[in-house]
């Protein structure tokens, strides 16, 4: 597949074409996931970032490719907006041998290392103080990589990402922790239950950080505040938190029809939908539709593509099962 | 007499002590208006409010630190624990608070508390949120471990463990949550410590707990056919355990099978099968076997995840062939 | 033995009077404690409150009986503030029988329900959220009971600090998080490894409280602070936090000598003992030399009389050690 | 060869590593200029450095969580906790990050990482300074876990866990910290999942570890003045388990009797129990015997202490009686 992931040293208007291709690809490998989810190839559970595609365009944008990214259960956008081809992400969901972990991993853990996808992780908070480890290894080798964390809003109260903000601080790690607050947790809205109104910007002070909040359904946005982060951490200035506003379409989980919000705030959301918005902006900036049509239509065929060699993969077996517990390949405990 | 889920049978199980008791209260997240992800808890709001059923931010420590707290001073809390692989994040709360605060206060202090969790595979939900932690709370000295295997049961021993004095760690088998029965009318309270003799043979003793006691069930059915008669115990509590009937039980056959779901090493059935050994030796005609997952993480693909899990072939097969070796 | 605890209905001078006893009880027992570590009666571990007393004092004197309170391994002085007899905790650090519990908890573990001494807590962080349940448990029940938890400066790192103010914060619960600052942590300079100078009041924002920083080394004004927020609490308007900066003496805990803390820093602190401080001002009030030398002196009885009961307790066997384990007293996890 | 207390072996087989290998770097709780709260990194800092040798806050999760990060990123990281009951505060990272990552990614990253930390009782700090958590550790997949019993073992099996491509917990029995011998000069380096027999003999096989092994020994020779001649394995590993030796050395005495420093339930002893009782069955001659710290919490006072955890005097006892019953 094209990859897409923008590269920085494309031009101004490439560079915007490319993120923009981006979220349209998010968006419709997601729609698509959730069609095979309804047609019972995806089994257990899948956690769609539909309405937040900016925030994984604009960020993956930033990153260079030997930048890592730490991602939450609801990763596949940042997966795929690090490079990662759709096929296996498909084949991983539906458990397949050609999935990118075989079937080991599912949704909640897409993993790519040679994409920099350090992960996805699915126990709130965990990842955090693990972005902390990567970005002390870089700084310890002399590198200039950094480490993104993604985390949502309901994620600010658990006691991982107050070690893991501490730590970064003192250690002036070089590692972006990136709130996507999507104003709720599962089916609780965060306001509910956290102690300031933004939940990630105003606890900044706590770890000696500037507070930044960003518009999350701008590509763009998100683009230049990251950038900008990323640059105080390759210089050596330590990480910096950002929280982007936003809000996901679907429900939380692939079970959720997301009943429990009020439809105003959906329908407002919506109008603020990231595609359309950043769709807008190129053709204003001279982008013909014509080449946009192309380009989704391009999007289109990738996805259809990517469905097919999913489900023309295998299904996992023994061999697989015992397959790398241990860095000799096997899962023995005992001579 | 009413047809009830497992999931259904929890609401079921803490609204009659949340009726019969004001001190009960339950907290945990999303399990107040949303009833609960599993919707095990759906009603409770609506009938106690939300100042007796509330919604907890994402803070699992905080959430078992304010049941703990709220126990020593006269509530009998009920916390929810989602998935019972996140008991890691608040392992401290439950390991070395909870569980030893009674006993390093010489008995000052005492812990009426139920903490209730989804606990175990099935679902397809990977190595995250799939686990069985029994063993995890069995070898805590101070917690007692409750695992229902069946809709009546979850009523019974989760009115149990409300009124128990002492902190009771209940698992629910998320693969169990769609199961159905007869439940019957008005209140039910079980007793913990007891173990079920669910079928009677003469050959072997087949020991499981939670979702592996329908499995074992029906490998019995199966092996019968084969000629091979086995005794099915079901568990239902680790601690207290309910050593005198398992004890008789595997005596009289002679053999003892235990069929778990957790990851091998230092399983609930390595507990079982030392107690055995050491207790009625003399009385067993041959090894003691356990069935288990293998000893490895959960993988979330559902041919992996079947292949992982014991299921009624693997039971049978290992009988069998252990019986005839 | 007198109560060391403080009533709040004693006249003004009587009021200070029983906080400087306060202060130098604490003293006495701990410099004795320390005598009897070095004797080899006190086994395993302690930690002790040298220095920091002025803090103890303070805010049990503005406390009520049935309020509770949650220290951490050090926490004798909060104990006996709580008005816990010195026998019984001679006797635990003895590990006797007459001990506070049997010898069963030890140095760290310090309980009087009676006293509404909530229980000492040896793992850094964990009692944050359990006195919140306390404070929750109050709240439920319409009581105007508050929690008070004691936390040292090196504490504020850990997860269970941010669940416990956020958990508080929300539910606006009557609970006190009171930090004592001591600058130090075990052998490490907490500010080395804490993003903020105030470690617990620039951390208040965080969940929406005030920054409330006292001069813990000064009774009186801990005794101000404190009764404000516990006013605050009982009124129902939520938790307060609480840093007091005081220095402790000697070491971390009983092996340690000290040695890494700078010279001038323990002069200069040595100098601001709360005790002498207390005692001047005291004098400068009107309190004659004649009736602190008294009050000194029955301390002094009070502290030998208690080791000498102490001593007399017996050795626990095993009876004690099947004891407990639940609710029906026993240790038994089969039948 | 010179005289060594087994916690300057800590030091000096972490050092041995250190300097062969650029990509070890070590953190942890007053490690650094402090030389660690049980002495046993004194001389790290001043030799290789502060930025290889770490001091961090009081964060558990974020010391373990960096340390899982480094080590998908190319460092080799060795990590204390300072006492093994605060795996409680971090057993997130332990359980369902480090040990599963591998396994869940299908092998595209490794974690050649060790924490080392200060594990069981004996010093008197009560029941959350006191743990003896190595059944945690064993019963999670993806984990190893290596205990040693002397100083010439801590360093062998120090560096053959930090060139270990895998996860390691490395606990420290804190009742040994003391205990001295004669080391060898120049590098020592040991394997994993070798347990060592200690002493050979007809009547019965004593299995300890840790801070248990030099009381079996003690035990071993007792009961030798009493004509039981006892065969005393030192597991040394959990994972990888020696079930080799283990399986081989049961079997020629027909008895095997466990002496475990952690309470009753779940201990490791259950699980070697478990496999002997499977595996080598009929050669057995007589019921398996765990000693153990009773299922309780560990209390403080040094006389209650002593009455918990197995002494040498309950190990003659137990073995004795058994032996003659
Ligand atoms: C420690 C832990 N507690 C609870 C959960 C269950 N859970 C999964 S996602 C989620 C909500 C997270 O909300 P937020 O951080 O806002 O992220 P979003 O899902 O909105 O992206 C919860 C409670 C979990 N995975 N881990
Ligand atoms: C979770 C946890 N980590 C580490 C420790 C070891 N420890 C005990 S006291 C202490 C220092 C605490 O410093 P501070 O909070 O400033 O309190 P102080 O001792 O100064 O009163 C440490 C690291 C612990 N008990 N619990
Ligand atoms: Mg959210
Ligand atoms: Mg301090």
């Amino acid at each position: 597949m094209t990859s897409t992931h923008a590269a920085p040293e494309l031009s101004y208007l490439d560079h915007k074409v490319a993120m923009y291709r981006c979220q349209v690809a998010l968006r419709q490998f997601e729609q698509r996931a959730y069609d095979l989810f309804l047609e019972n190839f995806v089994k257990g559970t899948s956690h769609l970032s539909i309405g937040q595609e900016a925030i994984a365009a604009g960020v993956a944008a930033a990153m260079r490719p030997t930048d890592w990214t730490f991602a939450t259960y609801r990763g596949h956008a940042h997966t795929l907006a690090r490079g990662v081809p759709m096929t296996p992400i498909f084949a991983e969901l539906m458990g397949r041998t050609n999935g990118l972990m075989a079937g080991k991993g599912g949704s909640m853990h897409l993993t790519s290392v040679e994409h920099g996808m350090m992960g996805s992780y699915a126990i709130i908070g965990a990842h955090l103080p693990i972005a902390c480890g990567a970005a002390w290894s870089a700084q310890y080798r002399g590198t200039d990589q950094v480490a993104v964390a993604f985390f949502g809003d309901g994620s600010v109260n658990i006691g991982a990402f107050h070690e893991a903000l501490n730590f970064a601080a003192v250690w002036k790690l070089p590692v972006i922790f990136f709130c996507e607050n999507n104003l709720w947790m599962e089916y609780t809205r965060t306001s509910d239950v956290t102690a300031v109104a933004n939940p990630a910007a105003d606890r900044a002070a706590a770890y000696g950080l500037e507070s930044i909040i960003v518009d999350g359904n701008d590509a763009d946005a998100v683009y230049e505040v990251t950038s900008l982060a990323i640059a105080r951490a390759r210089a050596g200035e330590g990480p910096s938190m950002i929280e982007a506003k936003t809000y996901r379409h679907g429900g939380h989980s692939r079970a959720d029809p997301g009943k429990y919000r009020p439809d105003e705030e959906l329908a407002e959301w919506l109008l603020k939908d990231p595609i359309p918005l950043y769709r807008s902006r190129l053709l204003e900036m001279g982008v013909s539709e014509d080449d946009l049509l192309v380009l989704e239509a391009d999007v289109d065929a990738e996805v259809e593509t990517a469905t097919n060699e999913a489900k023309a993969g295998g299904v996992p077996g023994e061999d697989l099962l015992l397959k790398d517990v241990w860095a000799d390949g096997g899962a023995s405990w005992r001579n | 007499m009413a047809q009830l889920t497992f999931r259904e049978a929890i609401a079921r199980g803490i609204a009659q002590e949340m009726r019969r008791d004001d001190s009960v209260v339950f907290l945990g997240e999303d399990v107040g208006a949303a009833g609960g992800v599993f919707k095990g808890t759906v009603g409770l709001l609506e009938e106690f409010g939300d100042v007796r059923v509330r919604d907890t931010p994402i803070s699992e420590q905080a959430i078992l630190g304010a049941a703990m707290g709220a126990a020593m001073t006269g509530l009998r809390p009920i916390a929810e624990i989602m998935f019972s692989d996140f008991f890691a994040v608040c392992w401290d709360i439950v390991a070395n608070e909870i569980a030893k605060s009674r006993y390093m206060t010489n008995g000052q202090v005492t812990f009426p508390l139920v903490i209730r969790s989804g606990n175990g595979g099935g679902l397809r939900f990977g190595a995250q949120h799939s686990q069985s932690v029994e063993n995890w709370a069995m070898m805590i000295p101070g917690l007692k471990v409750v695992v229902p295997s069946n809709a009546v049961d979850v009523i019974g021993l989760m009115a149990a463990s409300i009124r128990d004095p002492d902190p009771v760690i209940f698992l629910e088998a998320k693969a169990l949550y769609a199961s159905k029965m007869d439940v019957p009318d008005g209140e039910i309270v079980d007793t913990l410590g007891s173990a079920k003799v669910l079928r009677q043979g003469s050959n072997a003793t087949v020991v499981a707990l939670g979702s592996m006691v329908p499995k074992a069930l029906q490998a019995a059915e199966e092996l019968a056919t084969n000629g091979i008669e086995c005794t099915v115990i079901d568990v239902r509590s680790l601690v207290p355990l309910d050593t005198t009937t398992i004890l008789r039980e595997v005596s009289a056959t002679g053999r003892m099978f235990t069929v778990e779901e957790n990851p091998r090493l230092c399983g609930w059935g390595a507990e079982l099968a030392s107690i055995i050994a050491d207790e009625v030796f003399y009385d067993l005609d041959g090894p003691i076997v356990r069935i288990t997952t293998p000893h490895i993480p959960l993988p979330a693909a559902d041919a992996l995840e079947d292949l992982a899990i014991p299921s009624v072939e693997r039971i049978v097969n290992t009988i069998h062939k252990s019986m005839n070796s």
